[in-house]
């Protein structure tokens, strides 16, 4: 059962039992987007406070998996309070992590690995990419949040 | 080894010994396949039928003089009356129609037979526990041509609520409802409703793609006017649905899909249709998938319809009290707890554990079940649900199999905490 | 024993020795398979692939999680990458769909994307030589919005007739054409006819079932916009056909049938379509077929595509030649007599012998040969004819083959003298 | 080859080399009913006169195979001149004699044998039922013919 493990970290089962930032804000003055995974039926909805290119503030709703849900709590804890430039670097990462082979996640030197160890907590999620059908889940968050800066960046 | 031929009194494991997946090992462990309702595992003499049609007869059906033309032919010719037989088709032969599932069944029932003979006003009475198979091509026939799509309510008892059917019934032309919930494992009352709908002047069809595979088909009996399925979920292959209708009412239904094949004549100015079956069959057929179905249909003959129906209760019994036993309320059970007017789809609501994890945590076992919506998402919604975890019997399960699932079940609770 | 894998540079008989229905004994003699244009036969990989999917990892694809489920998922959505790059699709997988056959593909062409862009005033040029499938669904398509259905004449030549085509384009918004006609053997100027199309804003769609299993594809370098075939008729299985459109066309056009995964959502009030390839695959699709269909691309891509058309070409060349000499008028053919241009499909008519009788005498030789009108009634009716015999070949067709055809034909002719 | 010889009669290939009966006659006072096999193409006109419950004349058009073209040169041989009664217990007969299953024909004291022997110079058509997609061939003319009378039947 070592793959499970992997998969079902700690982290990401207490980020699941009691998900960070939960709520809603309102709009406006925050911007709110809505993600969906039609295959599974998850569910999650961000809300972004921006003020002078900083995220300031977040909030997550939603429904579905321990994946899907705590890689959306994990996402707001790692995102709060950082400039909307870093955020989108992360987002990068965090994608970037979750399509790297599964060979180049087991040797030590690769630079994905690099990546990984700037990720703190969220490198817990990355046991996922050996199970391919949940990536869709772990990156649900990050694609909604990806979409609500960018309708943020289109609207003057 | 066991061949199928020779299993004429059921015993699941001999079935087991015939169907090749089974042998599958899956994390270290022999397979544990619940997922029968989303397709059941063919047997050995299904793929051979079909393999031997490759490798010694296959050519296009129809219009063919040679030999292999011909023996191809009256495969496909055959495996129409296998069906008919099966199904008891008063008419026989002539009243089935080969699509690819049953899915093309009831789009071709919608867009043929519902687009000429329904319009503004008129309605077709679905089900709240339908399949989007019996929904969609609904809609998009409202969307098209007018008629209203009405659902007749599920009770907290998971089975049809008929106290206000006379209500529901007013200005229906078809009643459209499934013989056997793939979510809830509900039977429902086909000869009932095909008396209400008759009594209302409306034609009934029915959704038999959780039924055909799992207790005895008899269209005359349940007085019905259509009857949809899919090969795959009988033994059969992929890539071929059923769609039966009366003799009288296919003759008049107009043509579907158009192209070779289903043509009398064709000019540079129109076409005539072909008379019969053939008129919904354009273009090639599934020529090998009817070999295959033939082989399922005389597989199961030789089960038994009725000891199948059995065995899925007596599975059904079996696991839900067990369940009930080691999870108490952690495992709420979707569905009816009665096994009489039941199948054996046994969907599951893990208490603090998504049917996602449910499922992937069972993977780990070898156990097969599905997790989601079941394609019936009006249903999920009814009960505030966004999807279940489902385990399903086929004529290959055994109650070693419900023994692994429990195990699973029990380390997915422990995980979860 | 060859297998298909080992085959690296293309020989015949090794291709021959691969497909198991070639070893049939038909009437005391080795069967003449001269029927490729009608259906392939597959071989030994093919047919291996589809039994090991039942054998060792059945399951309905999408949605399910455990490894089976995902197995047969990677499996089914594995062939569409492999037709993407067959066939050279620029934006990959995502551009591919599949259906049950080439003339579901036409069907829904005609009834999704043709519905929603056309109506009264609007052209669909085709051309006489078109087989029912890329007709029968323009004409349902004129009856249901008004279109108009015009026709490319076929010169005496057995070739298009383009003489007149910048009269015939007036209105043209779609021009839909053969790649290949299946009972003459002439192959299409598509580049030409694409850019006719384009200069004039239409798009152009192309029936490329007799293409695909004999020379390359490439969607691409031809600049077409649909691009349909059957997975049959190129050494894969029954009950699978593609159509494979531009990534921003495919993103346009409504859904055609209805049912499960082509949803992302459905309610009691309605239904909103998912997005890509899937939306037109509703119900559950022909997955171990698109099994069958890889491991046919795999042989075709070790064979070569380009040796495949030497190959057609050879045999034509040789089988026309030897046509003429032995029986000079007495078979005529209905085809263009050189083999530039021209695939290998050899349509016979026999002086005095009907083509039903042809192919009955043939038969007692074991030469498999179709008579009839090949779905083609309105080119039939240009020549005269009602019914030719047409022999045609595949990769594992032989000089011998013909041999055995002019043999039995020799028969045909002295006994109806 | 002898299955051939047993489909190829001589008495067939002469009926479709030379057919009787050939050709059109006036309507009125004839009645005129055309046959069609939509999968092989095969086509048969018939024109009936019939006069005081006598078909005094037939003619036939059409094209086709050898088998569908040579019954209706046989059949109209047959017919011609005879009362309607004895055409319809011809058109029995000779449906029986399709369908006979070969085995029954092989046997010589079978009924259907006896059927066999009044059918005349029809009887060359029995080889057909050893090949059965030619069965349609054969009786396309018989069954045109039947719905002819049928049709007349229906006319005051
Ligand atoms: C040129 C052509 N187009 C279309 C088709 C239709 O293919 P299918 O019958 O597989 O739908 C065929 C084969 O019959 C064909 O030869
Ligand atoms: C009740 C019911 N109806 C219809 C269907 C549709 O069958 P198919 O996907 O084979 O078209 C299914 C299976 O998915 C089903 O369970």
């Amino acid at each position: 059962m070592s793959n499970l493990e992997d998969l079902y970290r700690e982290v990401i089962l207490d980020h699941y039992r009691s998900p960070r930032n939960r709520g809603e804000l309102e709009t406006p003055p925050a911007h709110r987007v809505e993600g969906f995974n039609p295959l599974c039926g998850d569910e999650v909805t961000a809300y972004l406070l921006v003020d002078d290119g900083v995220l300031t503030d977040i909030k997550m709703t939603g429904h579905g998996c321990s994946i899907s849900q705590s890689s959306s709590s994990l996402m707001s804890a790692a995102v709060k309070g950082k400039p909307i430039e870093q955020v989108r670097a992360l987002i990068t990462t965090f994608k970037k992590l979750m399509t790297v082979h599964e060979s180049s996640i087991e040797s030590t030197d690769s630079a994905p690995l690099q990546d990984v160890r700037s990720l703190g907590e969220l490198a817990a999620l990355q046991g996922v990419v050996k199970f391919p059908v949940r990536i869709k889940c772990a990156t649900l968050a990050w694609n909604t949040l990806n979409q609500g800066l960018d309708e943020l960046d289109a609207t003057p | 080894m066991a061949t199928g031929q020779s299993v004429t009194s059921f015993d699941p494991r001999l079935v087991r010994a015939d169907t090749p997946a089974l042998a599958r090992i899956i994390n270290g462990r022999p397979i544990t396949y619940l997922d029968s309702a989303a397709s059941s595992l063919p047997p050995r003499p299904v793929i051979d039928a079909m393999s031997r049609h490759y490798e010694r007869q296959h050519a296009n059906v129809h219009r063919g003089v040679y030999q292999t033309a011909n023996e191809s032919t009256q495969s496909y010719e055959g495996a129409r009356e296998a069906i008919a037989r099966f199904i008891h088709a008063p008419d026989g032969a002539e009243e089935i129609v080969f699509t690819k599932n049953a899915t093309e069944s009831f789009n071709l029932l919608a867009k043929s037979w519902g687009a000429k003979n329904l319009g503004v006003g008129d309605v077709v009475l679905l089900s709240v526990m339908e399949h989007h198979a019996n929904i969609v091509p609904w809609f998009q026939l409202r969307d098209a041509v007018g008629i209203e799509v009405r659902f007749i309510p599920v009770g907290d008892d998971y089975r049809l609520d008929l106290s206000n059917i006379e209500e529901l019934m007013k200005g229906v032309r078809l009643v459209s409802v499934t013989a056997m919930s793939n979510v809830l494992g509900t039977v429902t009352p086909l000869q009932e409703l095909a008396r209400i709908a008759h009594e209302h002047g409306a034609l009934i069809a029915v959704d038999a793609a959780q039924l055909v595979g799992h207790a005895p088909s008899n269209v005359v009996d349940l007085d019905v006017d259509f009857f949809m399925f899919s090969a795959h979920k009988m033994l059969g292959p992929t890539g071929l649905g059923v769609l039966w209708t009366r003799r009288d009412i296919l003759a008049e239904m107009p043509p579907f899909l158009g192209g070779g094949g289903m043509i009398a004549d064709v000019s540079t100015s129109g076409y005539v249709p072909a008379k019969g079956p053939t008129r919904f069959e354009a273009g090639t057929p599934p020529i090998a998938e009817a070999a295959g179905l033939s082989a399922a249909v005389t597989f199961l003959e030789g089960l038994g319809m009725q000891n199948i129906a059995q065995h899925d209760r007596d599975l059904t019994r079996d696991a839900l009290a067990r369940i009930d036993d080691e999870f108490g309320g952690r495992v709420r059970i979707i569905g009816p707890r009665d096994t009489e007017q039941r199948g054996g789809v046994i969907s599951m609501d893990v208490e603090g554990v998504h049917a996602h994890d449910v499922a992937q945590v069972l993977d780990q076992f070898g156990v097969c079940v599905r997790p989601g919506h079941h394609c019936a998402k009006p249903l999920m919604k009814r009960f505030n649900l966004t999807a279940t975890a489902r385990a399903s019997f086929g004529p290959y399960s055994l109650v070693s199999d419900t023994d692994v699932l429990i195990e699973a079940l029990n380390d997915a609770v422990k995980l979860f905490g």
